[in-house]
């Protein structure tokens, strides 16, 4: 077991910075589908931002990240530019994907980031060959592997966790547990709603974690990525969270009572982690006035990227259809 | 006689029809994902909750397999379960069941059980939501024997067909093309039932037949309206049920107008417009001054920018474009 | 908690008689199989019957049936007439299903049987379903799921039993876990291989039984529909069991020594029974003979209806692909 | 010069195919159910495990999408998996994974990730298997942009195909007849990769195109042979490649023939043979002396008993009687 990381103030900064861009960038994003300059279904990840940035703080450049359609934070935290980012949810050509997938479907090669995913649970097997392809190569590699407690009831849930643990796989799954899969309330769609439980049937170690705490998120993420470099096969994380916002741009919130939210809200990740940051003279109170500004000019230059982008040519809509070679 | 039109959505006109089966006959029941609280992703279902309570509307987990199953089993025992798949991408998920079960057991058991089942869900491209939520696979179910499909288009149909769907001793897929659910039109107030079977002729023409049906069907008849003001009258046939084809109908108007013109938004190679275009290849093929013509979706993943989602699917400057090379040929 | 049935002579009669007669239908379509009368696949149940009688057995005329393609036994069991079975196997129209299914699909619906099924887990949805429209007319009866262990790997397994636990549905969930799955042996499907203990990943009571004694088979039923009528919801039982034979007419068991076949072959679910009955002075040697004897010649019987029956007219093909009413 | 041919059976030449592959390239490994201990469900597989060791020879579970879906997830990883799905009866249970994660992230990620993934599976009726097992569908997933269909028909393609499909970056299905893994004949033991796009003319002719892949084309061989003695010369072309198709070749044929007869054994409503059928009205419609025809499976789930399931498929008869009426109608 890996203790509580150690942490000084490059690190509070950096774990703080992160939250506070992914928060800022989806402000804004927030505000530019108010405005039509995003289209389609926008799903925010405000309240969540710790369980990206502590999970992605533990990872290397050899792992890979398979996610869902609430990637804008997995994406930001893994270290894809807020630039290309935003052009992806614009549509632009300079956009991750060059603007075809849009929100729901960020992919980024470099920083194998396997894509955002919009079906619920479509990712847990990609994430299944990824731990494969890692093991039969000989990789240090982890395939980490995000989904929300909506998706445990899938079918691709079980499956993939039965084969990677049958398989011993080198997968960390990230179950980010915030208590509803649109409307619907954990209690209604899981007759065990323990979920971390659950992995237990497959075998696999799991831990329950403050999903609004990033150092215990990273330190939990440290700790099975440990396990799982260590041969031990599939490890499993259910991180305990909240989503401020509604589901998508189109949700009324009839399910759930204000004040339901507003006790959550007296958990955010950023606030909690700031006071918790300077209170421990990690940082100062000035660093975070600082990060929130080198933030806000990095999403005006990322809006400002965005804007500039071109659109992809029509005449290039089936390119990439069928793919001319396997890119390098 | 008809009760006073009222001005209504096509989304209102489904919720209606659902209510009333609900009301009509207490084997119905609904059940899919957030169709109770959350009050259905399209609000189809808005307040069916309340009305009607738990136990006749059931919000489900992310389960499309096993509810879908669970239609069917629920049908087979004499229930009559609508169940809604929140949209037709995520039917695949359920597709061994709909396949292996629902559509192949009455056959395969000699009769012995019926599948009186109505899966519900929302179709189509045009809302930006990109490649895995922009299927047009209405047409490719069509293939599937013991199925019926239906996809209905105006006002009438989204109100009338679901009862019928209901009576029919066979499992019934109701398309409802997403851009349609804001459509608003006029319905008289006691409108109900409609057939599920056969085409409708939407509009009389004399140059060349437009085979259509769901969303297409108004950019079809956008079209035609537009040509009309070049001198080219066409007849714009509306599908309604995909399986079975109505053949007659659309035999009757091509031996009218002598030109075909299918759209559908769909993928083009094996698409529903292929075996449209091949019956009346076989049928009509003396009737026809020219090669049936086809205009389908493009063959790509519908990508998330309007401009290349536009791209990707019929409009209605392409449809006339089509149906004018066809009328006039240069 | 039901105690171990009360055996009376008439029981252990009954008991006993039914898995002979299941034994002795099978063994005579192994050898029709030979002589080309039955064809495509045919999977035997040789070694299992006393889950299908004992499961059976405990059964009402209100519960349902949701069956494998390895369902001779269950059908036999269930009552469903041995001519009619005989003539489905050869496809003849006067078979349980008019002869289309063949062997993987028997139906009949005056005993509630569901039907044979191909698909491994493709049942499991339909039994939820069957559940539900009893408790939704607020019937007495148990929908009764038969699977093997390798449909527990399917996508189907998982999403039905968290359905029917979340609803508190009728559904009786038995697992007939003979260890393979064609010729996956299971400690190669499963990272979990104690299957009865999954169930508990969903909160559904579940048993573990010996799946060769047939009165166990019967009082573990017993004991699980007491639970399910009482509004406990679903009940699952693991009966552990063999085949004694290939599993279907195409298969070298290639994955399994012939020792371990033997083995298990010790245990054999009539003879044990069988030389139990005797013991305990429940049965006579002679009764015992005369099962056999009663069976022969029933299975004679069900040959010469299935003999004399005539093929479905070509004509007829496309009969019930829609279906003109709800069959009554 | 290529060496003496050797007597061997497609399925054979199926398994030569998978052990030079796996011998020639250290990325890839097979994976399926039961293709390793048990040795294949239709034995094309067995030995390989003891060869090739258990790492590259990867029996799964039965989790059809699971499986399905680590194959695509080791494509976009580097690797070269070949995915058996035991048959296309079972594939439905992945279609999900293959429609909306194999054919669509190359497209959707902007060209950053491939699939080069090869999924084999066995497909079609014949062997009295019933209606769950007994599908057709490689028509059907021939609808599908992003995925290229493949259907061997001769012990030559069944050899070559897969190392072509294999050096192909795309998701790559290929189609195994059932009942051609008996079929014998003779292939040069050094028999190798064949390209896997055009179509094949098995045999010239002048009176008719019968196009047609897979089982049917044996089948419609025999036809032709019977046919000839009639002195109606039929042209024989094997599509091969379902998607994407051969105009070309097809066009061409019928250029000379001026008719068509398309031979599937998939349901006809929705089926290839319909947009066969529709290209060629699109594009020979002014060469063709009559409309194109169509023989293809009956809408049926496909039943049990034997003289059911031969009248629920294409047959040699049926393609002669369909081919006769069609060059000499009565
Ligand atoms: C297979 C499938 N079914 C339904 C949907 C519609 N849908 C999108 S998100 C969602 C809820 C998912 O909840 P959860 O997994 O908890 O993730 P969260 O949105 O809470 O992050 C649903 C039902 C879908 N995208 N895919
Ligand atoms: C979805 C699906 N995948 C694969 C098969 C092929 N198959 C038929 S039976 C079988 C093994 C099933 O084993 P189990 O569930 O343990 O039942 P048993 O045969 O042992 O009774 C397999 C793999 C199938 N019929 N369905
Ligand atoms: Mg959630
Ligand atoms: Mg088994």
């Amino acid at each position: 077991m890996t203790a509580k990381p150690h942490l000084d103030g490059a690190h509070a900064r950096r774990l703080l910075g992160q939250m506070i861009r992914i928060r800022l960038f989806e402000e804004k994003c927030a505000e530019l589908y108010t405005r039509g300059k995003i289209r389609g279904f926008l799903h925010l990840y405000i309240g969540e931002e710790a369980n990206a940035v502590g999970v992605m703080e533990a990872l290397t450049a050899d792992d890979s990240v398979v996610s869902t359609y609430r990637e804008h934070g997995h994406a930001l935290a893994r270290g894809i530019a807020m630039g290309p980012l935003m052009a992806e949810m614009y549509g632009k050509a300079n956009g991750t994907s060059g603007g075809r997938g849009g929100s729901m479907h960020v992919f980024d090669r470099a920083t194998r980031f396997y894509g955002g995913n919009a079906i619920v649970g479509g990712g847990l097997p990609l994430s299944v060959g990824l731990g494969l392809a890692e093991r039969m190569r000989s990789g240090r590699g982890a395939a980490v592997c995000l989904f929300g407690e909506g998706a445990v009831a899938e079918g691709e849930f079980h499956e993939s966790l039965n084969l990677a643990a049958l398989w011993k796989l080198p997968v960390l799954f990230v179950c980010e547990n915030n208590l509803y899969a649109m409307g619907s309330a954990i209690e209604r769609t899981e007759s065990e709603t323990d979920i971390h439980r659950k992995a237990e049937a497959y075998r696999i170690a799991s831990q329950r974690v403050d999903g609004m705490d990033v150092v215990a998120v990273e330190a939990a993420t440290r700790a099975a990525l440990e396990h799982l470099r260590a041969g031990e096969g599939p490890q499993f994380l259910e991180c305990r969270t909240y989503r401020f916002r509604a589901h998508s741009m189109f949700d009324a919130q009839l399910y759930r009572d204000k004040s339901e939210v507003e006790r959550w809200k007296e958990r955010d990740p950023i606030k909690r982690f700031a006071d918790w940051s300077v209170a421990a003279r990690l940082l100062h109170k000035t660093d975070i006035a600082d990060l929130e500004k080198a933030a806000a000019v990095e999403v005006d230059q990322a809006v400002a990227f965005a804007e500039a982008g071109d659109w992809e040519s029509v005449a290039d809509l089936g390119k990439f259809v069928l793919m001319d070679k396997v890119p390098a | 006689m008809t009760a006073a039109p009222l001005k209504i959505t096509y989304r209102e006109a489904v919720k209606q029809a659902i209510r009333e089966a609900l009301a009509r006959d207490p084997r119905v029941f609904l059940m899919g994902e957030d169709i109770g609280r959350y009050g259905g992703c399209y609000a189809v279902t808005k307040g069916l909750l309340q009305e009607f309570g738990e136990e006749r509307i059931r919000d489900t987990p992310l389960s499309e397999s096993a509810f879908v199953g669970a239609g069917i089993g629920a049908a087979m025992a004499g229930l009559r379960p609508i169940v809604e798949v929140m949209t037709v991408n995520f039917s695949l998920l359920a597709l061994d069941q709909i396949v292996n079960n629902a559509a192949t057991i009455p056959h395969m058991s000699g009769g012995q059980f019926a599948v009186p089942l109505v899966i519900r869900m929302a179709t189509g491209a045009g809302r930006q939501l990109a490649a895995q939520h922009s299927h047009s696979l209405e047409g490719w179910y069509a293939h599937i024997p013991g199925l019926k499909i239906l996809a209905p288009a105006t006002l009438e149909d989204a109100r009338g067909m679901l009862w019928s769907a209901l009576q029919d001793p066979n499992p019934v897929l109701i398309f409802e093309h997403v851009n349609l659910y804001n459509m608003e039109g006029e319905l008289p107030s006691d409108a109900g039932a409609v057939p599920i079977e056969g085409a409708a002729l939407r509009r009389q023409g004399r140059d060349l037949s437009i085979v259509t049906y769901g969303a297409s069907l108004h950019k079809a008849l956008a079209a035609a309206k537009q040509l009309a003001g070049q001198g080219i009258e066409a007849e714009v046939i509306d599908l309604r049920c995909l399986r079975p084809l109505d053949d007659a109908t659309i035999t009757a108007s091509i031996a009218r107008t002598r030109r075909a013109l299918i759209v559908d938004e769909g993928w083009r190679s094996g698409g529903i417009s292929a075996e449209i275009g091949m019956r009346i290849a076989e049928q009509s093929f003396y009737d026809l001054d020219a090669p049936p013509m086809r205009l389908c979706g493009a063959e790509v993943p519908i990508p998330y920018p309007k401009h290349l989602e536009d791209a990707a699917i019929p409009q209605i400057e392409t449809i006339i474009s089509a149906a004018t090379s066809l009328v006039r040929p240069s």
